[in-house]
């Protein structure tokens, strides 16, 4: 299982660099996680989009279709792409300490 | 399995793949191995495939280049320390030209760039019609890419996108082609590069092209949204064409008027004859006698949807949704169409369900409803046979 | 990990525009041919309202190809076209001339290279095919090696056009069938049949299980608690092996080396030529995995082959032929053993049962 | 209320054996007929390996009967055939005659009696129905009177013999389709088009709501309790009004003069000759129910009849001639609207869609 | 609705259905109303029905003869006071004699009774088959069903239970019978009496009978169990007798060849050859030409099974079971085949399931393995087109 | 509503019999009801056939198919005809107290 460091922290993660170990999961995580992400700072924008997709996936146990997700944050889908260069999927749910979607995001 | 003492991998299963008339892949790989040791430990890979009888990659990756979330299919190898060459070996797919026409230069090009960054090795073309550059690293990603955009390349499309649409030659070389195929794919493809690039459906949408009911991409069978060109008016006739066919030994009656489906021609021994009203526009007697008949002047397209492989409600074909569209519409209408379907897709689909599974589910009424198209009997194979009737009971039952 | 962008990056500029590759001949008689000649197997000529004529020669590659082999064709394109080219939707090369002499030259050349011309006309063409163990995850076996293989048998199929029609053979490795297996006259298709081993310690950490529990058409996967944590169980027998759990779970893996094998489907086809487009049918549940040949498959499809340009009329395609003559002779002359596996029961089932008293005896 | 049995009871005798029923040239000849011929409407003639002819005279029945009319039919029995009669499939009488000279006066006598004589050959036969409001609970309309009403309109098919083939016609009052509706060249049925109105007071007392459930073909009926009491609640949307509730349980009429009314469906057919059996398939989807003549649906059966007696070739039943011409044909022939219902979006519905680019234009 | 000065009933509607040329089932319900004070109420019920577009029976009923379980339809008015004679309404249904041959003794006999208990209102037939007796009350059961026993005849299928069974007329009056359907058929409601009495299935069984596959009883659409007639060996052909039809007009290659649907019948003008390999028995050359074809001699029959009305997952027609039973052993192949479905169906059908819903719920494979029989091509249209097969894992996999 | 009356017990039952009022059941009843049903005295057996679909319809609301009954009562079908001759759903059932069957018995 390969391991992605952050100042001393090690996170166990898949080879996509998906966190494996969900209950590990917290604000300071996500902000690890954001360097890989050509992400310099999280924005209240970027929080507005990883605590939706993390309380989605609380609440269903799945990250939510992208469709809702633009709709419930309010951003357009190029917008979220200017906050996660790497999009919803790679991006934003990476960071929300999701497994690797494989449905819609 | 170990390498030989000549320093190439000592492949003797995949060898005998050298063997035989038809081209060998594995020559090729083998030939790539020369620039490239991703080939290389791709070929050492796959001969353990063969010896265990089972394929080595692990399940998934996602990985891609910034600001779109598809186009390259993340591969991890699951003997990494072995093969350490493909532990990360992620394909490309490249958005190929309408029609798969190249100059050599442009060929090169891509050649050039992805000796430079991948392994060597391509598919030309994938299924969906893509060029797919097989086998880099996540970071090799990024500058492929740019590399591609400096050329005039650009990605195709993966996940729940719309993937990279395509059509066969027509009117480049094709006297059959009823509309534009290379033209329309064209544009198709440049109005949706967003929804190409950045997955926000609720799964893959294709698009296929097809010149006349010969349908030489298979879009009937493979595209959410087909498109089929056809005539409506007569076939047109040369008749000293027929008989020269004739003359040279084409058993008219036989292989062509009695493979009619609709049985709508007659022959006389001398004159063709064709009672258009009852033609369906297969293309048989076109086929068979290209330089004696042609399709119609009254040109344009069928409008098909829904065609998908199996998963997983079982496979589909696309069935009628606009029966026939004039060339001159056909961009304006598709546009205005796939907005519709988009949106009630969009609305009511659910996560991994193609377009046609969705209009199984919800059933066509509902979906034409929903589009808001109107009925016609050319969508149906025949109406409905069973009783169950969902008359609207907003208003009280029927009329 | 991915790194932000130094330069202005270039994005969504789409594919290149096809005019730019166009041959001058095809540039100038674009939307204006008239009709066109076989000339040879591989050898097309198509002559516009103009009188220019158009050769094209058509060359099987493997599809998989190694750049070096791509700019041999470059090289080729070069000396005999102008530098135009074009790949067809069959993973066949063409070469597009205007120069009728430069036709057996340039056949001379691709025969040099191993590359057969043919796949026109009522022939064989290229076998559609997919990634197998040579990219793909969910492969039951190898798709190039078998294409190979069936394709070194059946040469004489390609270059000839001695066929009562065209034929088309598919190959897909798994049962999402990427290409055409499902409208072909002949398939061949990768299946596991044995369930998959569900990974309950990794399954919560990389899969999202009301997603895997969705994915099962047969509802066959029940969510469970393994060890305290989420996961799933199996109902066995309604388990089907199309591996869309898998698809969507890492934790699910079907890769079976004893159980995996081949299917083989016929009757298919996407042309509306005669009669409608129709699915292939099953003809064989189950061969052996036997690389590096495949021995089992390149016989069973070698003998449909023959048992079809035996027996069809001209023109007729596979699934038009046997719908003629009807199943029943279709496995008599083939001699495949007719079993359950062969009576549908899925989803429409029933709508294939024999509901007619119309038989052959 | 019953009384227990005094006599000896006799039971599960079954029926009468056949055999002493046979006219005796029947039973000279029983299996050894050669062929037969069609005198004229109405009246064959079987010839027998021994050389006999048995002359058959064939009149219509309103098969609703009285015992008095079947008593005259019994003196014609006498008078003409030794007392031997017989009943068709279809409802109708046949006299079996030995003589060939009683043909005439038979016919004679059932012209007086009001009984018609054709539905032989290329003819209209009877229309096979059901109990409609003479009988049944479940009807959505009458049955004999629309048939009366019909045959009234079409008197002619019955009694000449100069359509294309034989043309079957049912009617059934409701969706249970007792009878051949589902595979008739032209079907009458009654349908309702509310859903039931649920009666929650005796629901309980009156039905078993586990197999009321368990009826719905759509699952459209849920459990719930109504003041304290088990019983069911319906999502109107998912109830296509097929009324097999109402079968099971009283508590669930769906009769409703305003919205009940007549579907028609062509193109059914049973026999295996020619082309397999097949579903009658839908026409128009619905007509008010307006007795006592229903002129809505008389001119929409006999619109049928007649654009296929015009269009249709010889042989050809309607399902045939109208797949020989397209179902878009078939909408301009006879002016029939096409509308959402006519698109199937029931269980297996998606077969039913055109999934080719043959189109008739 | 009032009864008019002349002490007959006011039926301004149904009076209009006396005119026309057809029989009228109006005049029919007078006649018995002479005789009969229910059939009276009967007119006059049925004329409010008319008036209202409604029925006016109640839901169901549950009457019958002691010892039996069917046999009788209950029916009640719901305007018991209005009609007091039809307030009790009961059919019953009356096993007919296979080929539904009379003497006019037995019909007179039938008439006779019928005129003492009942309404004096009959079918003849209902759509099943049975001598349908048209309303009577609970207490005239008993006695009806005696009287009827005495002079040798004996109640009919209702419910849960084998129908009565029926089959055209064949060997009596029918060149073409494959086998004789009327003793079959006599013999299959002999053997099965107390299944057919004594309601103790699913749901219900019908049998039907027709002696080849023009199936002038509908089996095939109408029977859980279907035998149709028909032949293995040639067509018997009579050549001087086809140029006898040809010189009397009939175009033999457009009437006859043309429409055979393998197109496996040449005609030279003189000579009609038949390549009775591809010949699918469907009777239609024959019937054309029923003086110069006849089926070939080694006769028999085709099993089919599961035909049904759409309640509850649509309509079916029977599919192939047994493709050739010869005629000799259809009795016990019948017997031995009805006993293990019926015991299939006994274990895994669900309350209201017809064996056709069964089968299609549970798949033929399953049913075959069920029955112990082994599957052939010929009982299906197409073999399956997903590939979701269910292998049979208990061995670990395939083979 | 028609009712069915019994030494001066009246029941509220539908036409062909049936009882109405399914609570007011009690081995009473069925005896009341035996009459109605060309049965002179309830033995052992006619018990057990009652209480076992009884008991069947208490637990599931339905009434048992004939073939189950059967089998577990043990009696074959024309040993329950014997029992009642109206047979088990207009005999049984109804002095069982269960409302009229649609289904199977
Ligand atoms: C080049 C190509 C289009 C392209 O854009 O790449 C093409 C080109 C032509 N097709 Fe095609 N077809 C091409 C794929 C197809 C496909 C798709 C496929 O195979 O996946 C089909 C549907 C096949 C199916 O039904 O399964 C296809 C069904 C046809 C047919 C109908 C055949 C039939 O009778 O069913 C014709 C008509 C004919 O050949 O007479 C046709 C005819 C033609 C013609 C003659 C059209 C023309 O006038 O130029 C071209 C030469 C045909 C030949 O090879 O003899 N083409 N053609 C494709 C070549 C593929 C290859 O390398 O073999
Ligand atoms: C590369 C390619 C096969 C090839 O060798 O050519 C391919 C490869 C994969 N396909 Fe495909 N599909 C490819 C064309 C198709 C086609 C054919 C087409 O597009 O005309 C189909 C059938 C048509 C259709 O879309 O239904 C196809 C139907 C599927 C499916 C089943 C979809 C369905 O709705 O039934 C899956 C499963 C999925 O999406 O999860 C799938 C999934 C996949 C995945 C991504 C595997 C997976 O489980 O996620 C494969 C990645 C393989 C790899 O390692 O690279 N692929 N896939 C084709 C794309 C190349 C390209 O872009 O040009
Ligand atoms: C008397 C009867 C059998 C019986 O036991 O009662 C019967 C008797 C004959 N049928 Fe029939 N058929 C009878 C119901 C049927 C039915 C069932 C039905 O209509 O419900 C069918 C299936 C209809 C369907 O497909 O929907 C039927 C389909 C045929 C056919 C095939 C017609 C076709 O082309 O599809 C023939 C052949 C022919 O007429 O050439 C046929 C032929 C015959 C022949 C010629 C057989 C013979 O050689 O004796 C008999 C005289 C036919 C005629 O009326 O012209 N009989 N025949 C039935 C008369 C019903 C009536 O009163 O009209
Ligand atoms: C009397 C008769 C109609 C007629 O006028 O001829 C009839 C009348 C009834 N049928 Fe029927 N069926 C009659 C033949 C049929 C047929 C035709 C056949 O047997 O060939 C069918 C279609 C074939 C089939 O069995 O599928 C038929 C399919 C039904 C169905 C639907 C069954 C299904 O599986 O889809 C029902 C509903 C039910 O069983 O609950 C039904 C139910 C009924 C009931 C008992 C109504 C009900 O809701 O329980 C009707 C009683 C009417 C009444 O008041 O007398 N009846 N019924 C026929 C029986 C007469 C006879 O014994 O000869
Ligand atoms: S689909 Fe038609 S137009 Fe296109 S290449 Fe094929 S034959 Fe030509
Ligand atoms: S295109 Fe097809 S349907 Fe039309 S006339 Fe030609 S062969 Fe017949
Ligand atoms: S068919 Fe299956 S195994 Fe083959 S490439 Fe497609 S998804 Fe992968
Ligand atoms: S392989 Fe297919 S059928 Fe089996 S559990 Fe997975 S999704 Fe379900
Ligand atoms: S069709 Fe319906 S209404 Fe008519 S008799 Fe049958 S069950 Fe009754
Ligand atoms: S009428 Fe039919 S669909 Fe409607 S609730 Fe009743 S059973 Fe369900
Ligand atoms: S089914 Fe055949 S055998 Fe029976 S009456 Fe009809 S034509 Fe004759
Ligand atoms: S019986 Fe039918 S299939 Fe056989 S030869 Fe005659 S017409 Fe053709």
């Amino acid at each position: 299982m390969p391991v992605f460091e952050c100042e001393g922290r090690m996170y166990e993660v898949d080879e996509d660099g998906f966190l494996q170990e969900p209950e590990r999961w917290s604000q300071d995580v996500a902000k690890d996680f954001a360097q890989t992400e050509a992400i310099a700072d999280l924005t209240d924008g970027h929080w507005k989009v990883i605590n939706y997709i993390r309380n989605y996936y609380l609440q269903f146990g799945i990250a939510p279709m992208v469709r809702k997700l633009c709709k419930e944050t309010g951003y357009k889908l190029n917008e979220i792409y200017q906050l996660f260069p790497s999009g919803p999927a790679k991006g934003a749910c990476k960071l929300a300490g999701l497994p690797k979607p494989t449905g819609c995001v | 399995m170990d390498d030989a003492s000549n320093g190439k991998p000592k492949t003797e299963l995949l060898d005998q793949l050298e063997e035989g008339p038809w081209p060998s892949f594995v020559k090729e790989i083998k030939a790539a191995s020369q620039g490239s040791e991703k080939a290389t430990d791709l070929l050492r890979q796959l001969e353990r495939s063969y010896e265990e009888r089972k394929g080595h990659w692990k399940h998934g990756g996602m990985v891609g280049v910034l600001g779109y979330g598809g186009g390259v299919i993340g591969r991890y190898s699951d003997l990494p320390e072995e093969f350490p060459q493909v532990a990360h070996f992620h394909t490309m797919r490249v958005n190929h030209p309408a029609g798969w026409f190249y100059t050599s230069d442009a060929l090169r090009t891509i050649c050039d760039i992805w000796e430079r960054h991948g392994s060597g090795m391509t598919n030309m073309h994938g299924s969906t019609g893509d060029i797919i550059l097989l086998g880099t690293t996540t970071d090799q990603l990024e500058p492929t890419f740019q590399e591609l955009a400096q050329n005039g390349f650009d990605l195709g499309g993966s996940g729940s996108a719309v993937r990279t649409p395509n059509c066969c030659v027509g009117m480049a070389r094709c006297e059959w082609a009823c509309f534009d195929t290379m033209k329309l794919c064209y544009d198709v493809t440049q109005a949706y590069q967003d929804e190409l690039h950045r997955p926000a459906f609720a799964y893959k949408f294709k698009f296929k092209f097809a010149g006349c009911p010969n349908d030489c991409v298979a879009s009937i069978a493979r595209a959410d949204l087909s498109v089929i060109g056809t005539w409506k008016d007569d076939i047109q006739v040369d008749d000293a064409e027929v008989a020269n066919y004739a003359a040279a030994g084409v058993d008219i009656q036989k292989e062509v008027c009695d493979l009619c489906p609709t049985k709508t021609m007659g022959w006389d021994g001398k004159k063709l004859s064709i009672d258009n009203r009852e033609c369906v526009h297969c293309m048989h007697c076109i086929n068979v006698l290209p330089k004696a008949l042609r399709p119609g002047k009254e040109r344009g397209a069928v409008v098909l949807i829904g065609a998908k492989a199996p998963i997983m409600q079982g496979a589909l074909l696309s069935s009628v949704l606009i029966p026939f569209v004039p060339a001159e519409e056909l961009l304006d209408t598709l546009k205005e169409l796939v907005k519709r379907i988009w949106d009630f897709w969009d609305e009511y689909g659910t996560n991994r369900e193609r377009v046609g599974e969705l209009i199984q589910r919800v059933g066509m009424p509902a979906f034409l409803d929903g589009i808001g198209l109107e009925p016609v009997p050319e969508m149906v194979a025949a109406p409905r046979d069973n009783p169950y009737i969902f008359f609207e009971t907003k208003n009280g039952g029927a009329k | 990990m991915t790194t932000a962008p130094k330069t202005p990056r270039i994005t969504d500029i789409g594919p290149p525009h096809y005019q730019k590759f166009l041959p001058p001949l095809v540039k100038k008689n674009y939307g204006q041919w008239k009709y066109h000649e076989i000339l040879a197997p591989g050898v097309l000529c198509h002559v516009a309202e103009s009188g220019d004529r158009l050769y094209t020669v058509r060359a099987a590659t493997p599809r998989l190809m190694a750049v070096q082999t791509l700019r041999k064709f470059a090289d080729l394109a070069d000396k005999y076209c102008g530098g135009h080219l074009r790949f067809t939707s069959r993973n066949n090369i063409e070469f597009l001339l205007e120069d009728r002499n430069n036709i057996e030259p340039l056949k001379c050349d691709l025969a040099e290279l191993g590359f057969p011309v043919g796949g026109t006309g009522n022939s064989l063409s290229n076998i559609v095919h997919t990634q197998g163990w040579v990219h793909c995850h969910s492969a039951a076996t190898d798709a190039s090696g078998i294409v190979k293989s069936v394709m070194d048998a059946l040469y004489d199929r390609f270059t000839h056009q001695d066929l009562p029609a065209k034929l088309r053979i598919a190959m897909a490795c798994c049962l999402n069938m990427c290409g055409a297996v499902h409208c072909s006259d002949i398939a061949i298709l990768g299946i596991h049949t044995v369930p998959p081993k569900i990974q309950h310690a990794t399954l919560p950490k990389v899969c999202e299980v009301p997603t895997l529990i969705a994915s099962c058409p047969t509802g066959a996967i029940r969510p469970a608690t393994y060890e305290g944590k989420p996961s799933v169980e199996l109902i066995e027998e309604q388990c089907m092996f199309c591996g869309n759990c898998y698809t969507v779970c890492p934790a699910m893996p079907l890769n079976d080396p004893e159980h995996d094998g081949l299917s083989i489907w016929v009757g298919g086809k996407v042309s509306n030529a005669r009669s409608a487009p129709k699915f292939s049918k099953l003809a064989v549940p189950f061969l052996p995995n036997h690389p590096p040949r495949w021995p089992e498959v390149v016989d069973a499809v070698v003998k449909i082959v023959d048992v079809y340009a035996k027996n069809a009329r001209k023109y007729e395609r596979v699934g038009e032929w046997i719908e003629r003559v009807g199943w029943p002779r279709f496995f008599q002359l083939t001699g495949f053993e007719f079993t359950r596996y062969h009576i549908d029961d899925f989803k429409h089932a029933g709508l294939t049962y024999a509901r007619s008293a119309q038989i052959k005896y």
